[in-house]
């Protein structure tokens, strides 16, 4: 009995950590940079949701777009003004480049809301159906349908509008790409500005089912990481199939192996794949 | 005469449906000098790859005093006494000349004898031979193509071969460097070291060469001394086409 | 100037810190005593980082993983076999971190860059889940380690076991050990081409590294009085290390221990002073290192670049 | 020419970092006449805002004791004052800052930490540094197992935290009888898990379901779907207030009945009840006091738990909850301890916190020769219509405790 409502709760919470790795497979793939601070970009897009929803009382579903914006719009800045600026160097730059930035956003973050925890309780929080034994909660399938949507989305713009297609080509070559014409370091920017854009949505998800204070961020960049490589690097789909199978994974994990070892159990199948089939299950063989 | 110095089976190399060699067999004698040409595309560096153990052939072998080469880990191959330049030249570009060579002192053939300070005296007289030792403390990031070259060779001695492949040391250099570069390949050779040279240069190789094997689309289609070789039609026909080898025969110079 | 150490000055000056540092317990101050030996213990974690991340080019995220394995084995030994001689423990610790390094080692360094750097950081998260579910080692709960009495002697240990971190770099650097690791850091294929084996030489790094870690581990482990898996295998002891190594100079000897007393300066004086904002100030500074210090204050230094190099590389990586 | 240019240049830079270092302003000592506490408290990191209740609790006794003419020891009166730094909530950090406060500022006493892992490594400290040190936030008997006689704690043990819901659950009818225990994997919550366990053993009742989570775990709907099978009366967690609020909400959606449940850590503090507002309702929590215990505190300080409520309130404008009342706790301790033993010398006062023997607003302050306090009993507060009441031991009650929670869909 056990196992069906395991696999529900895997594939739902799958669906949030699709979301949470498309931000983060996007600026991996087309710019090779692992942003550390996607969590706290996470983070700012729960805070988004809860200050509307405390003060204005907007639904959190409605303030997705919102989230969307307001990180866009942050996440050009500091592709554009900072990261630019360290694009091409090596590996470890980037890396500690993000880890500080997450330090920053975080503390200044724990500066104005303070340490406690929030959390927003909607009217329908918790409402939940049931089909034979399994119980679902509305809110996770809803989250679950919004993340469909979002990559989706995603998956047609990159294909087929201009702007798409000129990050695509961005990814394979940037002096190919520079040659014909397209400004980089504006794309560049636009690119990191999707990947924040589409952690404040995943934030504003989150913020439906987890509780906040301004580390909760922290643990989702790994859990990108290990959806990415999982579900292949550089493609839509690739995170959304990562998200799925880790969310299950993680829930199995958990139930027959042991609540304990929940995470470890993830963790050392992430390696296992790295080590397997690093281009993970979608991925195109990367460089 | 000792079992055949150095082998190389009916090699072919698959990528995919492209055959870039198609079932190449040639011996190379201890101390010769072999010069490997053909146009473009013809399979030279593919089979440098395989002599050298960089790829694995698809089928056949190359076998060195009767050992497969496929067989032995490429790091290893350089202990086997065959060592190789780049046509891409590959220097450690943080590290000065003289450690770049050094390198190859420490873990070639009798890396193991040498300690640190051993290495960079070797490193030294090398880099006096190929003519580096002025830019011997300079970053290898600094040097000029030809420096390149010049750097590529050393570090290919370094490693203290019997056999040395050459994969277009001279291309870009002048006259005088190629006359300079010529005498240094054979001050090499007949210090009892075999070379495979690739070159594009036909004055180079026929007169560094003891024999000449052509390459043309992945097959061995000429083999022999120098002059012989150069005059031959199909050897024109491969490099220059049909027309002008037809031509060629009504009126020979 | 034979060798890969870094800029000699440099280096003189600071074997003339390590000296001084030598001297702190006769303060009689214990809170420049733990602050010394935060420092020393930081420039250990950071010079074995910095011979798999500076000298081999593999940035590895997990090497707080055998700090904490170090750590363990120590507080196991007095927990089990109310064992509390330092020189067991750190020996134990050593042999632990390097049979571990070379068992993940293998897997794991056939990876690289982002892959590798990520497979490190799964490595250590995961050791540390594990480690939390083991009842022999404390489970979650961890446990208390009763420190010596004479309390001065974490210090001196901890000094010898950063020295000896610094002295062995320092030899490496001076010998074809080093020049392995430099090779494949440059150019791994090239490297592979002139006889150095790759995938034995990035496990001889990590390992050397390992087993520098886990010996800070054993002396943090009794002098801290208190040991469960947040505190072994904490994110700072991930990352401080490397951010030390970057502010100093990656690649060098004397890099690490440089980077670990004004990392530490930084971050103590920031303390006193703005108490609430401190650790905001330490992702800025992070922020401002990775951007104009690249390469590290050695680096800057170092006579090889100059000024000119400095404004190129920064150039270069601008897009 | 480059390397002197070099060398000198080095040397300046390291040189002005080591300054830095030393440069931190020792402050003189205080004149004489004032007695300073040191406290190694959490401002920023994962305990930040548990740091804050902390300092509140501490901060309310120190203006209350100048308030009122300050402290008289030996036939001298003193002031009182606590010099504060920010641990990170970082267990090292806490250590070294207790050397500081004792070795740099030349503090008379340590109050402790927030959190088990800090008050360990600070107590491995206190005990070479021989200054007492009173806690009020490490209630994990790991600390106390090394034979440390420097260190106290006002608080009960950790075992003892979800004792008294099991005690009250025995008298009420129908008579529950399985439990189910989650707990996060940490020093503090596993030993709150394993004393709810063993009471339950001990008296009849069937552990169901024993588990843990990894400490900051995201989700727990795996944790919650194993609960749901074994359909338990008792569903209890010792663990942290996030997992309190992800855990009840998780039950919410995934439809889990029980007739009680039980936190050690969430219930007690108003972001529970503000977060999950009438879903909060009918939760019961052990809580080392609660504004309403009745307990009648000797002299010297507010003795009742409804007046230090009141002026807690005035003060800081929330109503004081446990971590509040067991911080001040701590500085009572001191406060008794320091007046019987009429002198300042740490030894002595040490000594005088052994035998202490007092009842104050907060309940019994009385060590065992471990240093952890036995003998204080657990309160037990319920959620009622979003208010909160303590509703055990019957001795404090202030309102009957509402049982059996109904079924979510029944509210």
């Amino acid at each position: 009995m056990l196992f069906w409502q395991d696999l529900v709760n895997g594939i739902l919470v799958g669906g949030i950590f699709a979301v949470v790795a498309l931000g983060f497979s996007l600026v991996w793939g087309i710019m090779n940079i692992i942003n550390l601070a996607h969590g706290a970009f996470i983070m700012m897009g729960a805070y988004t949701a809860y200050v509307l929803f405390a003060t204005w009382h907007v639904d959190p579903f409605l303030s997705i777009p919102i989230g969307f914006v307001l990180l866009y719009a942050f996440g050009y800045c500091i592709q554009r003004f900072v990261i630019n600026y360290v694009v091409r160097a090596p590996l470890l730059t980037t890396f500690l480049l993000t880890f500080g930035l997450s330090l920053l956003i975080v503390n200044v973050a724990l500066l104005i809301f303070h340490g406690d925890t929030k959390g927003i309780t909607t009217s329908y929080s918790g409402a939940n159906f049931s089909i034979g034994a399994v119980t679902v909660g509305w809110t996770k399938l809803w989250t679950l349908l919004v993340a469909l949507a979002i990559t989706a989305i995603m998956h047609v713009w990159l294909s087929s509008s201009r702007t798409g297609r000129a990050i695509r080509a961005m990814a394979l070559d940037i002096d190919a790409a520079q040659l014909t014409g397209v400004r980089v370091s504006h794309l560049y920017a636009v690119v990191f500005g999707l990947g924040a854009g589409l952690a404040g949505a995943a934030g504003v998800l989150i913020s439906l089912s987890y509780s906040l204070q301004p580390s909760m961020g922290d643990p989702f960049v790994i859990t990108a990481f290990v959806c990415c490589v999982l579900g292949g690097l550089g493609t839509v789909q690739g995170a959304l199939v990562g998200g799925l199978v880790y969310g299950v994974l993680e829930s199995f994990g958990a139930q027959y192996i042991g609540t304990g070892l929940q995470d470890a159990v993830a963790l050392v199948v992430l390696l296992l794949v790295l080590i397997v089939r690093p281009r993970g299950i979608l991925g195109k063989v990367t460089a | 005469m000792s079992e055949a110095f150095l082998t190389i089976e009916d090699v072919e190399m698959h990528f995919g449906g492209l055959h870039a060699l198609d079932g190449v067999s040639f011996e190379v004698e201890r101390g010769s000098v072999t010069g490997l040409i053909g146009p473009n595309g013809s399979g030279k560096t593919t089979l440098m790859n395989c002599v050298s153990g960089v790829c694995k052939p698809t089928r056949g072998s190359v076998r060195f005093h009767g050992r497969r080469i496929a067989d032995v880990p490429t790091y290893a191959v350089c202990r086997l006494g065959i060592a190789r330049t780049f046509q891409v030249v590959k220097p450690f570009a943080n590290l000065t000349v003289r450690e770049n060579v050094a390198v190859g002192a420490m873990y070639g053939r009798n890396g193991r004898e040498r300690g640190a300070r051993a290495s960079f005296e070797r490193a030294q007289e090398l880099c006096e031979i190929v003519g580096l030792s002025h830019l011997a403390g300079r970053l290898a990031s600094e040097l000029t193509v030809p420096g390149r070259k010049r750097l590529e060779l050393a570090k290919a001695l370094a490693l203290d071969p019997e056999v040395l492949l050459l994969d277009e040391v001279m291309a870009g250099l002048n006259a005088t460097e190629v006359d300079e570069a010529l005498r240094l390949l054979r001050t090499v050779n007949e210090g009892g070291v075999t070379l495979i040279v690739v070159e594009h240069l036909m004055k180079a190789i026929a007169s560094i060469s003891t024999t000449i094997v052509v390459l043309a689309e992945g097959k061995k289609i000429a083999q022999g001394a120098p002059a012989e070789v150069l005059a031959s039609p199909q050897v024109i026909e491969a490099y220059l086409g049909s027309r002008y080898a037809a031509r060629q025969r009504q009126s020979p110079p | 100037m034979g060798g890969i150490t870094g800029n000699a000055t440099a280096l003189r000056v600071t074997v003339g810190i390590l000296v001084l540092l030598a001297f702190v317990p006769l303060l009689h101050n214990g809170y420049y005593e733990n602050l010394g030996r935060s420092v020393l213990m930081f420039a250990t974690l950071s010079l074995g980082w910095n011979l798999i991340g500076g000298y081999t080019g593999y940035v590895s995220f997990g090497n707080v993983a055998f700090f904490g394995l170090g750590a363990y084995t120590s507080a196991a030994l007095w927990q089990h076999w109310h064992q509390q001689s330092l020189l067991v423990a750190v020996l134990c610790a050593i042999v632990v971190g390097v049979v571990f390094a070379a068992v993940l080692g293998l897997p794991i360094l056939r990876l690289r860059g982002h892959y590798f750097a990520i497979a490190t950081l799964g490595m250590a998260l995961a050791l540390q889940e594990i480690v939390a579910n083991i009842d022999w080692l404390g489970a979650g709960a961890g446990y208390a380690v009763r420190p010596l009495d004479a309390y001065s002697s974490y210090y001196v240990a901890m000094w010898i076991v950063c020295a000896g971190s610094m002295l062995a770099t320092y030899l490496i650097a001076r010998s074809k050990l080093g020049y392995a690791f430099v090779a494949i850091r440059e150019n791994e294929e090239a490297a592979a081409v002139l006889g150095v084996d790759p995938t034995r030489y990035k496990v001889i790094a990590w390992a050397i590294g390992a087993a520098m870690a886990a010996a800070a581990g054993a002396v943090f482990a009794g002098a801290n009085g208190f040991i469960d898996p947040p505190t072994a295998f904490a994110t700072d002891s991930n990352v401080f290390p490397i951010v030390m190594a970057l502010l100093g100079g990656v690649g060098t000897v004397a890099g690490p221990l440089i980077g670990a007393i004004i990392l530490t300066a930084i971050n103590e004086s920031l303390w006193s002073r703005f108490p609430q904002i401190h650790t905001l100030f330490f992702g800025a500074v992070i922020v401002l290192v990775v951007v104009f210090l690249p390469r590290g204050l050695l680096w800057l230094l170092d006579t090889r670049g100059g000024w000119r190099a400095v404004a190129a590389t920064l150039g270069a990586y601008r897009v | 020419m480059g390397c002197i240019r070099v060398g000198a240049l080095f040397a300046l830079i390291v040189a002005g970092a080591l300054a830095l270092t030393t440069a931190v302003p020792a402050p003189a000592r205080a004149d004489d006449s004032t007695i300073v506490f040191g406290a190694a408290l959490a401002a920023t990191g994962s305990n930040a805002r548990e740091g804050a209740l902390t300092k509140a609790g501490y901060d309310f006794w120190k203006d209350y004791v100048n308030a009122h003419g300050g402290m008289k020891v030996g036939g001298k009166t003193y002031k009182v004052d606590i010099k504060y730094y920010d641990d990170e909530s970082n267990p090292q950090t806490a250590a070294r800052l207790v050397e500081r406060l004792v070795s740099e500022d030349h503090v008379n006493f340590i109050l402790g930490p927030y959190g088990s892992a800090n008050s360990a490594t600070a107590a491995a400290a206190v005990e070479r540094l021989k200054v007492p040190m009173v806690e009020g936030n490490g209630a994990a008997a790991s600390i106390f197992s090394q034979g440390y006689k420097y260190t106290f704690a006002v608080l009960a043990p950790g075992f003892k935290y979800l004792q008294g819901i099991l005690e009250m659950a025995r008298t009420l009818k129908p008579a529950p009888k399985t439990v189910a225990i989650s707990t996060a994997n940490d020093t503090f919550s596993v030993e709150v898990g394993q004393g709810a366990a063993d009471y339950a053993t001990a008296h009849g009742m069937q552990v169901v379901y024993q588990n843990k989570y990894p400490a900051d775990t995201t989700d727990v709907s795996a944790i919650v779907s194993a609960i749901k099978a074994t359909n338990a009366d008792i569903v209890l967690n010792g663990g942290h207030l996030d997992e309190a609020l992800l855990l009840q909400r998780t039950f919410k959606e995934q439809d889990v009945n029980a007739k009680i449940f039980g936190y050690s850590v969430g219930p007690d503090t108003p972001d529970f009840r503000k977060t999950l507002g009438k879903d909060a309702d009918w939760v019961f929590g052990g809580t080392q006091w609660s504004p309403t215990a009745k307990y009648q505190g000797a002299p010297g300080f507010i003795g009742d738990s409804k007046v230090y409520a009141a002026q807690f309130q005035k003060k800081y404008g929330y109503i004081p909850e446990y971590h509040n009342a067991e911080s001040t706790a701590a500085c009572l301790a001191f406060m008794y301890a320091i007046e019987k033993a009429g002198t300042l010398d740490p030894q002595k006062v040490r000594d005088a916190l052994q035998n202490l023997d007092v009842v104050t607003f907060y309940g019994i302050l009385k060590f065992d020769s471990r240093g952890i306090n036995v003998y204080k009993p657990m309160a037990v507060n319920q959620i009622q219509h979003g208010q909160l009441m303590t509703v055990w031991p019957l001795g404090v009650q202030n309102a009957k405790p509402m049982y059996p929670t109904p079924a979510w869909s029944a509210r």
